[in-house]
């Protein structure tokens, strides 16, 4: 068994079963510590306030959004730039096709992918740059917080590094970043793409049923 | 042993782009890939000539030695080929070439190119002989089942000439005796320094 | 683990419910709540940087809570114990450089409530007695006499008569059956007694019976900011008790920050059952009075006004139009701050700041950032601040940077401006 | 001979830019007593049988004479000429040089290290900071450093990997290199221009020369010792952030060129970018080497500047005493009488104590 085949069969497998299972345990876990029952009567619903806390969030606001632009930018610009080539990469959708879903989608063309990847490594950057550069992002920050970045940094770097699609040692490379991803993901702070919905939608849950604008 | 060597004679070539055809056919190469080209000289006006050319298997290669990843081998018989898994279409060959003779599947797209294809003298690429490999990459090879590029045995008018330098020579030398008229032919004072016949 | 710290961390594990393991879990660490607090803003001091505030808490989570815990915790990869050196660092954080303003709520991404887990947080230092003292006295206070600043009856009917003699109108105590029961917050008792003359004088036109009850007036629940779970419930009950025993069917929450969230709505979950009365907030009712047309607005107030939004009402009370609807009625040039509304600046001395001695260089560097604000609107003759403790703040830090600018309640404001009969 | 090559290769360069700029001039009207001859009865010969000599013919092809052609990407064009001459500048110049110079640049460095050592802050620390740049500032430079970085490595393998690294690590391997390189080259180019426009931006005021740097550059800099005056940037440093500028933009702009060659279907084009862009990286990653020497091990307290942003004020003191005036207001002692700073007055609390 070559070493690409293992990393994109047997340990892909099981990393993706870690992360999955992981993920979903601690989702879980963390509904389930649950909350007392709120005694007070409700001004508002608690459960469009929490639908409507996840989506105000999306949303800077002006005020802040003045002096916090350039993180507003590059977040965003990281998130979108990865979603696009996690789900819209041509070789991405073929690998789910042929391995774990037995069907396909339209992929980005190759413009477009570059154009994704562009803006998923000058966010990541600058979201990284940032965390040593400024004070208050070095004094918050600790060792999880730049695994994660660097992890993510590293899967997007080899999964373009491997664009040329003609070594197998480049996407064997790849793949072992992937796996390594998958497999620290639901130890880590990674998670928060997994439990954002939860702190938004509690806080605005709260809000909804204080009668608190948003 | 002997070295290959293409060689057109303008004064035959009727510009029909079989040999064109021919190459594609032969080798299956993909769309927008054409390992061989005719251009044509003051077209429509007197003295028109056309010529096929395609790569001329340089002695001194210039792809050979601008590529970056040293892709490219010279056969003993002069022939000049690449190794497709090396190659990481970067273009500088195309730079280099005299001839325009490396192609790129995909040009155009964000910048990438895909491998480059170019004409093999019909001899294959480093892949086991006849393999489906050595065909996917680099079409067939006539060389190792003994027989000379498609474009010029199947040439109605016998213009392009290809094989053995010293056969090439002497035909091309006799067709200018009976036309009673010499000159160098085209593209052998680039491509084989020091052997122009006459 | 200390005896002291053992104390902080159960306490905190028995707070943390699903919405702190959620907001433990999410923080990506972004940094981005440090450009909404007003004490980071007022020093660039990295450390109040409100999602540094919950480290403390943060850890315990990690170490005992968290679902995969004991699995990291094998593999030695959870934080390291809280230890009492370390909640004694966080001790000036948590009291002195939070005002529990949920400013950095709006602005983070992942819409974390960082001032409600500061409030669960201070539970911890609470029961490790890691606590200032400026705040502990004030406890010890409401302790004895059930108001921070030791208002005894004695001093409130005092007020109550000097106000009855300046409006003539009779204010009854312990009216028994009336319909709202109001109660105060010891600065306005002791700071601004006006507010039970405008009380008097808005009821009295819009035909509500009230009363004020001798055995619960203080409206300030000391417990609550301190974060002391038991002494918070006990005056809360104390309301209860005398809302109850005049049979009143709503109880009237002051122009008091942190005194209407504590009875509207941690209120109930504190004495364990549903309230037999309605908690309403004074700007709540005069605004559904004013809407019923019970008080109508007379002659505006010409001078030139702005709103201070203070954070336990507006921000986190939801009371956002209530205020300016009155003031559009009261008051004809009215001119917002800039980020007026839900985001706008705490005064910088809510959640026990201003009762902290210790904090209070630190409380006048945020007001300082208020004052500005206010600056920058150019000349204004008045600010209006419907919250009690917010005008203290106001009146002691315009008195510190020497700035000569009026500082008006809501309830008085509406009260002056209320059309003759 | 060398001289020789050498001469005939910058004339050559010159001269293929000169044509692309040139390519209109030939519309110029020719004299009014010139025969009027048409260039395209001259190709060929008018008898297809005839004894003409055709020498000139394919000495035309030969110098890039065009014809027609229904296929392939050189369309009619037969002979493509200057294609050896960017092959000779390839392999005899750049590759052969841009390696020599940046050993030599790492040497020099080596050399000046051992001889002159840290240059170290002559009054110590003194514990008292001030804020040299901004979180923007260090931002947009990390952020180009990052990107710098990445791409002087991949760059450097697809120049100078077939004769530094393939032999050691062999042909196969170092393809696996090379196309990553590559690709990570194509896709981190675009991010530079970003870097480059956003640190333009950020650090141009304050960058521009003035007559002190004149002194600066009299008094050697203050490396080989005395003191050279400087405002917020000295003399080196304006020439970094301006050969970044310029030569960043000429880079930019051929990498543009090479990274979307269908924006252009003149090969010359592509040749000059190539060979402009590959001097104009080894010239900056040569003086970027300097610039990391003396940002990190080469001079205590700089560093500071772009880590924490607040630089020690003996370091202000001594390397840039006209900004730390004017910042402050107060007079530093370590320059010349005469070199006032701008009279322009900040208050005290600049200066933060640590």
């Amino acid at each position: 068994m070559s070493f690409l085949q293992i990393v994109e069969g047997p340990l892909f497998y099981i990393a993706a079963a870690i992360f999955l299972i992981g993920a979903i345990w601690r989702v879980i876990g963390i509904i389930k510590i649950g909350h007392k029952r709120d005694l007070a009567p409700p001004k508002g619903s608690g459960k469009v306030g929490f639908v409507a806390g996840n989506l105000r969030h999306f949303l800077p606001r002006k005020i802040f959004a003045k002096r916090t632009w350039v993180h507003i930018i590059a977040g965003y610009s990281f998130h979108f730039g990865l979603f696009a080539l996690l789900l819209f990469a041509a070789p991405h959708i073929d690998f789910a096709r042929d391995r774990i879903l037995g069907f396909d989608w339209p992929a980005l063309p190759r413009w477009g992918f570059i154009i994704a990847a562009q803006f998923a490594f000058a966010g990541l950057i600058m979201l990284w740059v940032r965390r040593f550069s400024d004070p208050v992002m070095r004094l918050i920050s600790d060792w999880d917080d730049h695994i994660g970045s660097w992890l993510t940094f590293l899967v997007m770097l080899t999964g373009c590094l491997a664009l040329q699609e003609s070594h197998n040692a480049l996407k064997a490379i790849h793949m072992l970043f992937v796996d390594v991803w998958l497999i620290y993901f639901p130890f880590s702070r990674l998670m928060h793409a997994g439990t954002f919905f939860l702190s938004r939608g509690y806080t605005g849950a709260t809000y909804g049923r204080k009668g608190m604008t948003l | 042993m002997a070295r290959m060597k293409f060689l057109c004679d303008a004064e035959r070539c009727i510009e029909c782009n079989a040999c064109v055809t021919a190459c594609k056919n032969e080798h299956e190469v993909p769309w927008g890939i054409n390992r061989r080209r005719v251009v044509t000289l003051s077209d429509g006006k007197p003295g028109e000539r056309s010529i096929s050319v395609a790569c001329m298997h340089c002695s001194d290669a210039p792809c050979m030695a601008v590529c970056p990843v040293d892709c490219f081998y010279q056969t003993p018989d002069g022939v000049v080929l690449h190794n497709k898994d090396l190659c990481i279409g970067c273009g500088y060959c195309f730079f280099a070439c005299p001839f325009g003779a490396p192609q790129y599947p995909q040009a155009g797209n964000f910048g990438s190119r895909g491998k480059m294809d170019k004409c093999t003298f019909c001899a294959g690429g480093p892949d086991a002989d006849h393999s489906a490999e050595e065909f996917k990459k680099y079409g067939r090879n006539r060389m190792a089942e003994g027989k000379l590029p498609i474009c010029a045995e199947m040439c109605s008018t016998k213009a392009l000439l290809a094989g053995d330098g010293n056969i090439v020579s002497n035909i091309y030398r006799e067709r200018v005796v009976g036309r009673g008229f010499g000159s160098g032919a085209w593209g052998w004072g680039r491509a084989y320094p020091g052997s122009v016949s006459n | 683990m200390s005896a002291v710290a053992q104390k902080a961390v159960s306490k905190f594990l028995e707070f943390i419910d699903a919405d702190i393991a959620a907001y433990a879990e999410s923080c990506v660490h972004c940094g981005e709540c440090a450009e909404a607090c007003h004490f980071y803003l007022a020093t660039k001091d990295p450390k109040y940087t409100p999602t540094y505030k919950l480290f403390p808490l943060v850890k315990a989570y990690k170490r005992h809570k968290a679902p995969l815990s004991g699995l990291k915790k094998m593999l030695g990869l959870v934080p390291a114990e809280v230890t009492e050196d370390e909640l004694r660092e966080w001790e000036p954080l948590v009291y002195d450089a939070c005002t529990m303003c949920g400013r950095c709520t709006l602005v983070c991404p992942m819409g974390i409530d960082i001032a409600g887990t500061i409030r669960k947080m201070r539970e911890g230092f609470v029961a490790a007695g890691i606590v200032p003292e400026g705040l502990s006295v004030a406890a010890a206070n409401a302790e004895r006499t059930g108001s921070p600043m030791g208002v005894t009856l004695k001093a409130l009917s005092a007020q109550i008569v000097r106000q009855e003699k300046e409006t003539g109108i009779k204010i009854e105590i312990d009216k028994k059956g009336a319909d709202y029961m109001a109660i105060l917050s010891s600065m306005e008792i002791m700071g601004y007694p006006e507010i039970i003359g405008a009380y008097a004088k808005l009821f009295k036109q819009a035909g509500v019976s009230w009363t004020i009850s001798s055995e619960a007036f203080e409206a300030t629940n000391v417990g609550v900011q301190i974060g002391d779970g038991k002494m918070a419930k006990m005056l809360v009950q104390r309301i209860v008790d005398a809302a109850e025993k005049l049979k009143v069917k709503h109880v009237i929450s002051p122009e008091c920050g942190h005194a209407y969230g504590a009875l509207r709505w941690a209120g109930p979950n504190m004495v364990g059952k549903e309230f037999s009365f309605k908690v309403v907030h004074i700007i709540e009712l005069l605004d559904q009075l004013r809407r019923e047309g019970r008080i109508p607005a007379g002659e505006k107030d010409g001078r030139r006004m702005t709103l201070h939004d203070p954070c336990q009402l507006i921000r986190r009370g939801g009371l956002l139009q209530e205020p300016r609807t009155l003031l559009d009625d009261s008051c004809s040039d009215f001119i917002e701050m800039e980020g007026a509304g839900i985001a706008n600046l705490c005064c910088g001395g809510g959640g026990g700041v201003s009762a902290n001695e210790r904090a209070r260089e630190l409380q006048m560097a945020a007001f300082a950032q208020k004052l500005k604000q206010i600056n920058d609107l150019g000349d204004i003759d008045a600010v209006v601040v419907p919250c009690a403790n917010c005008r203290t703040v106001f009146e002691d830090g315009l008195d510190e940077f020497e700035v000569d600018l009026e500082v008006v309640g809501l309830g008085e404001l509406v009260a002056e401006t209320l059309a003759s009969k | 001979m060398m001289l020789h090559r050498l001469i005939a290769a910058i004339f050559f360069i010159a001269l293929m830019l000169v044509s692309v700029t040139t390519i209109n001039a030939q519309s110029v009207r020719p004299p009014g007593n010139a025969v009027n001859q048409s260039t395209d009865e001259q190709i060929g010969t008018s008898n297809t049988l005839g004894p003409d000599s055709q020498s000139k013919y394919w000495h035309d092809l030969r110098q890039g004479k065009s014809g027609l052609s229904t296929t392939g990407r050189s369309g009619g064009l037969l002979i493509q000429a200057q294609g050896e001459q960017w092959r000779l500048i390839r392999k005899n110049y750049i590759i052969k040089y841009s390696g020599w110079v940046l050993a030599a640049v790492l040497v020099i460095l080596v050399l000046f290290f051992l001889i002159r050592g840290k240059i170290r802050l002559k009054g110590g620390r003194s514990g008292q900071t001030i804020s040299r740049f901004s979180l923007p500032h260090r931002t947009a430079h990390w952020f180009m450093a990052s990107i710098f970085i990445m791409l002087g490595l991949s760059g450097l393998i697809l120049l100078l990997g077939r004769t530094a690294l393939a032999p050691l690590i062999g042909k196969n391997v170092y393809s696996i290199f090379a196309s990553a390189a590559m690709q990570g080259h194509n896709l981190f180019g675009p991010l530079f221009i970003v870097a480059l426009v956003w640190m333009y931006y950020l650090f141009v005021p304050g960058n521009f020369f003035k007559m002190v740097d004149l002194k600066w550059i009299l008094k050697g800099g203050g490396l080989i010792g005395g003191h050279a005056s400087a405002g917020h940037y000295n003399f080196g440093e304006k020439v970094w952030f301006w050969a970044v500028a310029i030569v960043g933009l000429l880079i930019s702009i051929t990498g543009i060129i090479l990274e979307f060659p269908w924006l252009s279907a003149n090969l010359q084009l592509l040749q000059i970018s190539t060979i402009v862009h590959a001097i104009g990286a080894v010239g900056l990653i040569a003086f970027a080497l300097g610039h990391i020497y003396i940002g990190t091990i080469g001079m205590e307290g700089a560093l500071d500047s772009m880590t924490t942003g607040d630089v020690d004020v003996n370091w202000a003191k001594e390397h840039h005493d006209l900004w730390y005036e004017e910042v402050t207001g107060e007079k530093s002692a370590t320059h010349d009488q005469g070199e006032t700073g701008h009279a322009q007055v900040y208050s005290q609390d600049k200066i933060t104590g640590v």
